[in-house]
């Protein structure tokens, strides 16, 4: 055994010497990224996104105040034991180690949760991840930005109020909470159940069993107890699924109201017709009419780069929240190196201070080609979430059309449950949690 | 009532999808013995390979994107690639393991499955893709105002095809020689050999017709739920109708595939709600387990003497 | 010249017993032994200990586990996965409910947890066989994911179902760092090995074995076949358990019963496969290769392609890897590793005298 | 000096020396059915302590079929069996193992991933009472007992010759060492009677007698009563004291190997047609 050991070692180690390590003016950025396996084309077009923003930020601006940005791919397969493999291959890469962990996966994100604070990385998992971890007070290293799941819930129940005319005429009214059975899916109930109380409208709960690709029996329930709307928290498979048997069923369509990952082209396309009305909530929009999009088509896929083999998933809604990570994580560099020199490597450490006081208001947004794409951001000590606003989009056969501005969570509801969940984590724990008045 | 009928009405028909699968297995094991765990990876290779052709034709020929022609010549060019797996299966990973014992066939098998997965991903990508059949899965309206009840067309469409490549299949082997043949194969290797029968031969067909029919798993699958990764957790379904049919019995395939259809969809209808529900990803394998204590050789297999 | 046994006579019965009975195999284990407890923790960078070390260990367990069912036993399980989760879930809860229980009676707990449950899903085992036998462990595979999302007990109440493992502490001194969880899943697991290793060469061993190879025979000669293979289940589940137990104590931290998927399951079945199915040194090759390759292949294609690599592609090529192995192996050498490692060995025991 | 030990070890079982004693076992009317078919009908015989009882009959006869009855693996419909005069409920092989009887098989059932050592430790296997959690440390009482027992297989391996394979894997050995292998085996057991499905079957001039002397052996040194299967005529009615005759299922001739040798009936459905 070990011999054969030894040789393995031998060979991995000069593998890993083999890669990384260049010059000092460059920032590295490790990608944990899935494109194989069952959720592997949701990946594909997310870590595309994300790699076409910072190889056009490389190519237009020649990176970040003249640092380049560089990254390397460690496939995770949505699997979280390769996650944290890949969280440990990729810490310690390029000058200053990884810049910023974003596993997008929920799973992935738990198991490194306690390891970020040990190695100074700073975990930023926008619209997936552990909620109350938007308590920066307790959670320092970890930002579950722009939206988390509970904003999202209370955010989709404030726009079925809108929809109905008005958060009063909820009173009564019944609502399907299609949900995919399992840690992602539950995560869904705290929040609608408290929302179920505060508005009186009755909630039932139907579960999917993973992966989701049969949903006779629960669309049939539906179809029985006739809610006056659905909300879709699926994901993979279960997506299309769900839109191909609610027709089928006789469900209209745009009374389905679905979350972020269940609302992307690679969720519409599949079901085909099915899918025409269908609305999704997202942060960030579909079109590659934002000069953000027009930059990357210009300066990466003009010169025959970019990473995305199929083009035509450029402007997708998973593409473009690639490119919202990209956003984010170049403004949170540039953040850090506001304060801690321009045109330097920063350090994990001193990324993480760049994202606790990232601000993308309006004007940054428009100077970032970005305005209407995703919504304008504030981080604080106390709050690493920042936004908790979303947009609804509605799939018209062939593209997602917004039919929504920017609709808030109701903020106190969430903030105070996000509270109550970080002080028990931070009394299991025994962590004291910072106080926010002192941080600079 | 109506929605008592409706339910079970919805799981008969997906019933006879989840047959569909087992099917390929059925044949398979008939003829050689083996277990293909891989059926389930074949039958999303179909269909990934189907709507590969699918995007690609119309680039090589000029022809008009979902044309008729493109559509025909997409099928005959899966089908030949699912003949051509069915026969590399047999010739490269099968026959080198004759007279192995079952576990280890099974487990060839297995690795089958990823590598099948691997090169149909290696080829085609992994992004999902849509299947249209042409055929809405719709309800049929006369029977929704009439009854009150939803029926698909599609299904019943899926259904229809289902049970004409069953007779088909039937009668194939009850006619031909080659069908005959197989028979002989099935009832006992060693004699079909002594007379003359070219064992391996036949082994090449039904690997090959095991191929066409999970092209048309694929095909039915796909267009009902899209084709990408998941297909093969579909698939995974057909083991247990397969316990209640047996292993050697095509109408077991089909009466087993019709109980796991309706009961998982009745049970997540009548008995979820009191356990918090999803329990469709476990009860058609419990139902098969408690049916293996009560019969281990399932509806319609042959009772299994050990002789000493 | 360095590995001859001549010379070396057994005067009794006893000395013919050991585990190791060529005196080099002796020495050969206590250098292994020695490196991997004194060496390895000065050595290894936090990558190795945690990325790779732990999990090979890990796994190791989970292989051993399975092997003793599959290998030994010959019952045939795609449950492991699941039997896993019902350690790391049972150890947690222990833990948890029980004030001041001890770390290692919690894993130990949790893996007698496993054990019953095990049993139970083992029992169709006595009236069913062969790939029947896998279609009843791919039901506890399903149920028992299922159960512990289902019923929020199990998570206690967490919203995402999710738990996080208790800090790890035994008599007072607190294993928090890399070295110190790996030493003690090193520990743990090597005390296991040898404890399967006295299983499978003594009369329970050989009672499992006499059911794989011919269980009909087997009871003849006073075997109770019932007896053999529950027990095969009880032990091969309490590996497994332990092994999950340890997964998200020293490896993870944190564990989701999703986590303990059926590609899992699979994955401990290509590491007796592969290391070598009926044996226990198999077992760590086949853990330490399957933990391996996936990692090998994505650092050699980076170092090959840089980042022009083509999407996915180590991961197909990973897939395919994989199956190609697997029939690889079942056909040119169904011992697996742990076979050309016996091989090796024999050329050695000739060398350089190679006739 | 093997040999005393041997000899030993036979009279603590009760045995020594060739005298024909009880009845000790007695099978009245037996039937045995599979579905439709008929593999025993109404048979009744009885075997006596130390003796060798030989069942013949041509092939489909029901021989093993009765060897399985009486070991317990076939249970017949209808019929009675007195073990030593106790009439005998439903049981399984592993009960009659415990009562003594062990057994060879027609087509060799050694366990051919194991050693031939390991193979016939297991024989030992009901003798033997160290639990899963003393073999698990193994030191101390599983050691001392594993020892104990090696002891006795060794003398086995002795009495059969077959020191020199005694760490091959069974799978590797030929045909005839095969066979000896499973007879070690059944003797490790320690049995009162020991069942003997045509254990010469398939060998050599040289290895039948050898298999011979060993089976005259067993039964002359340690008393073992032996239930013997074969189709060698010259053996069987060489060293049987009584002889069973089947055809179709049914008893058609039973006595001393003279006097069946000149049953009408046996010449008519057995000598005279086949062999």
């Amino acid at each position: 055994m070990k011999l054969k050991q030894t040789a393995l070692i031998g060979a991995t180690i000069a593998g890993l010497l083999a890669t990384g390590y260049a010059a000092a003016q460059e920032q590295f950025i490790g990608l944990p990224s899935y494109r194989v396996g069952p959720f592997g084309s949701n990946g594909a077009s997310l870590y595309g996104g994300w790699i076409d923003y910072m190889a056009m930020v490389n190519a237009r601006d020649g990176g970040v105040n003249g640092v380049k940005l560089t990254w390397e791919e460690c496939e995770t397969e949505y699997n979280n034991a390769r996650g944290v493999e890949c969280y440990e291959r990729l810490k310690n890469k390029g000058p200053t180690g990884n810049s910023v962990f974003q596993p997008l996966s929920t799973g992935i994100t738990y198991s490194v949760l306690e390891k970020v604070a040990q190695d100074k990385i700073p975990l930023v998992t926008i619209g997936y991840g552990r909620t109350d971890a938007a308590d920066g007070r307790v959670f320092p290293w970890v930002f579950p930005m722009i939206t988390t799941y509970w904003s999202q819930a209370s955010a989709i129940v404030n726009y079925i109020g809108q929809k109905s005319g008005g958060m009063d005429k909820l009173k009564g009214k019944k609502i399907g909470l299609l949900y995919h059975d399992s840690a992602y899916g539950k995560e869904s109930h705290a929040i609608i159940d408290k929302l179920a109380e505060k508005h009186g409208f009755e909630v039932q709960k139907i579960a999917v069993a993973n992966p989701g690709n049969e949903q006779q029996a629960q669309w049939l329930q539906i179809r029985q107890s006739k809610p006056d709307y659905v909300i879709l928290w699926g994901w993979g498979v279960m997506n299309a699924t769900a839109l191909r048997t609610a027709a089928k069923t006789g469900y209209s369509r745009d009374k389905i109201i679905g979350v972020w990952w269940s609302g992307s082209e690679e969720d519409t396309i599949p079901a085909g017709d099915a899918a025409k009305g269908y609305v999704a909530a997202g942060f960030n929009v579909a079109g590659a009419n934002y000069p953000v999009i027009k930059d990357i088509q210009s300066q990466v896929y003009a010169k025959n780069a970019g990473n995305m083999e199929d083009k035509n998933r450029i402007g997708s809604v998973l593409y473009n929240r690639g490119v919202v990570h990209g956003i984010i994580t170049v403004e949170a560099i540039r953040t850090a190196q506001e304060k801690y020199g321009k045109g330097k490597p920063m350090t994990g450490e001193q990324i993480r201070w760049g994202f606790e006081n990232l601000n993308l208001d309006s004007q940054r947004l428009a100077a970032l080609g970005a305005t209407g794409f995703m919504p304008d951001l504030k981080i604080s000590c106390e709050d690493h979430e920042g936004g908790g606003k979303v947009k609804f989009q509605q799939w018209d056969g062939t593209q997602w059309k917004v039919v929504s501005d920017w609709v808030e969570a109701d903020r106190p509801l969430v903030r105070g449950m996000i509270e109550e969940s970080a002080a028990a984590y931070a009394k299991e724990k025994g962590i004291t949690p910072r106080d926010c008045s002192k941080e600079s | 009532m109506g929605f008592f009928f409706e339910v079970l009405i919805g799981g008969l028909l997906s019933g006879v999808l989840y047959a569909l699968v087992a099917l390929g297995f059925v044949l398979i094991y008939k003829a050689s013995g083996v277990f293909n765990f891989a059926q389930g990876a074949m039958v999303f290779f179909a269909a990934l390979t189907f709507v590969g052709f699918q995007e690609v034709l119309p680039g090589w020929t000029g022809l008009e994107p979902g044309s008729i022609a493109v559509f025909w010549m997409a099928f005959v060019l899966a089908l030949a690639s699912m003949v051509v797996l069915g026969i590399l299966t047999e010739k490269v990973v099968l026959r080198p393991l004759v007279n192995q014992p079952h576990i280890t066939l099974f487990m060839a098998t297995i690795g089958l499955t990823f590598l099948v997965e691997g090169i149909a991903q290696a080829i085609w990508g992994n992004h999902v893709r849509g299947l249209d059949l042409g055929i809405a899965d719709e309800p049929i309206e006369w029977v929704l105002d009439s009854a009150d009840i939803i029926v698909s067309k599609f299904d019943v469409f899926a259904a229809t095809l289902a049970g004409i490549l069953v007779a088909s299949l039937a009668l194939f082997f009850q006619y031909t020689k080659v069908g005959r043949a197989l028979r002989a194969v099935a009832d006992d290797h060693q004699a079909a050999l002594s007379i003359g029968i070219p064992l391996q031969h036949i082994w090449a067909i039904v690997w090959a017709v095991a191929g066409f029919v999970a092209l048309v798993a694929g095909l039915i699958w796909g267009a009902r739920s899209g084709v990408q990764f998941a297909l093969t957790f579909t698939a995974l379904k057909a083991l247990p109708v397969l316990i209640l049919g047996g292993f050697t019995s095509v109408p077991g395939a089909i009466v087993g595939g019709l109980i796991i259809g309706a009961s998982e969809k009745l049970a997540e209808v009548y008995i979820g709600p009191f356990v918090g529900g999803g329990i469709e990803g476990w009860f058609p394998y419990m139902l098969a387990l408690l049916f293996l204590l009560v019969r281990p050789e399932g509806l319609f297999g042959e009772k299994h003497i050990d002789r000493v | 010249m360095l590995y001859r046994e001549a010379g070396q006579f057994k005067a009794s019965y006893q000395e013919d017993q050991q585990i190791f009975p060529i005196r080099q195999d002796r020495i050969g284990m206590a250098v292994i032994l020695a490196f991997f407890f004194l060496a390895v923790p000065m050595l290894a960078s936090q990558y190795w200990l945690q990325a790779i070390l732990i999990p090979v260990l890990i796994f190791s367990l989970a292989a051993i586990g399975l092997n003793i069912l599959t290998g030994y036993a010959g019952q045939l399980s795609l449950g492991s996965a699941a039997f896993m989760a019902v350690g790391a879930f049972g150890a947690y809860n222990f833990i948890l409910r029980i004030d001041g229980m001890p770390f290692l009676v919690g894993v130990l707990l949790g893996g007698l947890s496993a054990a019953a449950v095990g049993v139970a899903f083992g029992l169709p085992s006595l009236r069913i066989k062969g790939f029947y036998l896998a279609v009843a462990t791919l039901a506890a595979q399903f149920f028992i994911v299922w159960a512990l999302v289902k019923f929020p007990w199990f998570s206690n109440n967490s919203s995402s179902g999710v738990i996080t493992a208790q800090q790890i502490e035994i008599l007072g001194f607190a294993f928090n760092t890399p070295e110190s969880k790996y030493l003690l899943t090193l520990a743990i697991v090597t005390v296991l090995a040898f404890v399967a290793k006295n299983l499978v060469r003594s009369t329970t061993g050989r009672s499992w074995m006499a059911v794989r190879d011919m269980d009909v025979a087997a009871e003849v000669i006073g075997i109770r076949p019932m007896r053999a293979k529950l027990s095969a289940f009880a032990v091969s589940s309490f590996y497994c358990g332990v092994a999950g137990a340890l997964y998200a104590y020293t490896y993870l931290g944190t564990v989701e019963p999703e986590g303990f998927s059926l590609d899992l399951s699979f994955r401990i079945l290509f590491m007796i496969i592969i290391g070598g199915v009926g044996s226990i040194m198999g077992s760590f090759l086949g853990a330490a290769f399957i933990v391996l390759l996936p990692i090998f292949l994505n650092v050699g294609m980076h170092a090959v392609f840089g980042s022009a690599m083509p999407a996915g592609m180590a991961s197909n090529l990973e897939l395919i890897i994989f199956g190609g192995l697997i029939i690889f192996f079942l056909i040119v050498e169904p011992h697996g590793l742990a076979r050309l490692w016996q091989l090796a060995k024999d050329k050695l025991r000739l060398w350089p005298f190679p006739h | 000096m093997m040999m005393n030990d041997m000899a030993n070890v036979a009279s603590s079982t009760g045995g020594g020396g060739r005298r024909i004693g009880e009845v000790i076992l007695d099978l009245k009317n037996i039937s045995l059915r599979f579905g439709g078919v008929k593999a025993l009908t109404d048979i009744s015989f009885d075997i006596r302590e130390h003796e060798i009882r030989s069942i013949i009959g041509p092939n489909g006869a029901g021989k093993s079929s009765m060897l399985n009855v009486i070991n317990g693996v076939y249970h017949p419909q209808e019929g009675q069996i007195l073990f030593r005069g106790e009439p005998r409920q439903k049981m399984e092989p592993h009960m009659a193992a415990a009562q003594g009887i062990a057994r060879t098989f027609q087509n060799i059932a050694l366990f051919k991933g194991m050693t031939v050592l390991d193979n016939i430790m297991t024989g030992r296997n009901l003798k033997m009472k160290c639990n899963l959690f003393h073999h698990a440390l193994f030191f101390g009482k599983a050691q001392r007992e594993e020892i104990e027992h090696r002891k006795k297989v060794e003398e086995v391996i002795d009495f059969l010759e077959i020191q020199s394979i005694r760490k091959t894997p069974v799978g590797r050995l030929p045909y005839g060492l095969q066979k000896r292998v499973e007879l070690a085996r059944a003797l490790a057991a320690e049995p009162t009677m020991l069942l003997l499905d045509e254990p010469m079957a398939g060998m050599n001039v040289e290895e039948k007698q050898d298999m011979c002397r060993f089976i005259l052996d067993v039964n002359d040194q340690f008393g073992t009563t032996i239930v013997l299967i074969e189709h060698d005529m010259g053996v069987v009615m060489d060293i049987s004291d009584r002889v069973v005759v089947l055809d179709y299922g049914k008893k058609i001739g039973d006595g001393p190997p003279d006097e069946v040798k000149n049953n009408p009936d046996v010449i008519a459905a057995y000598l005279g047609t086949s062999h």
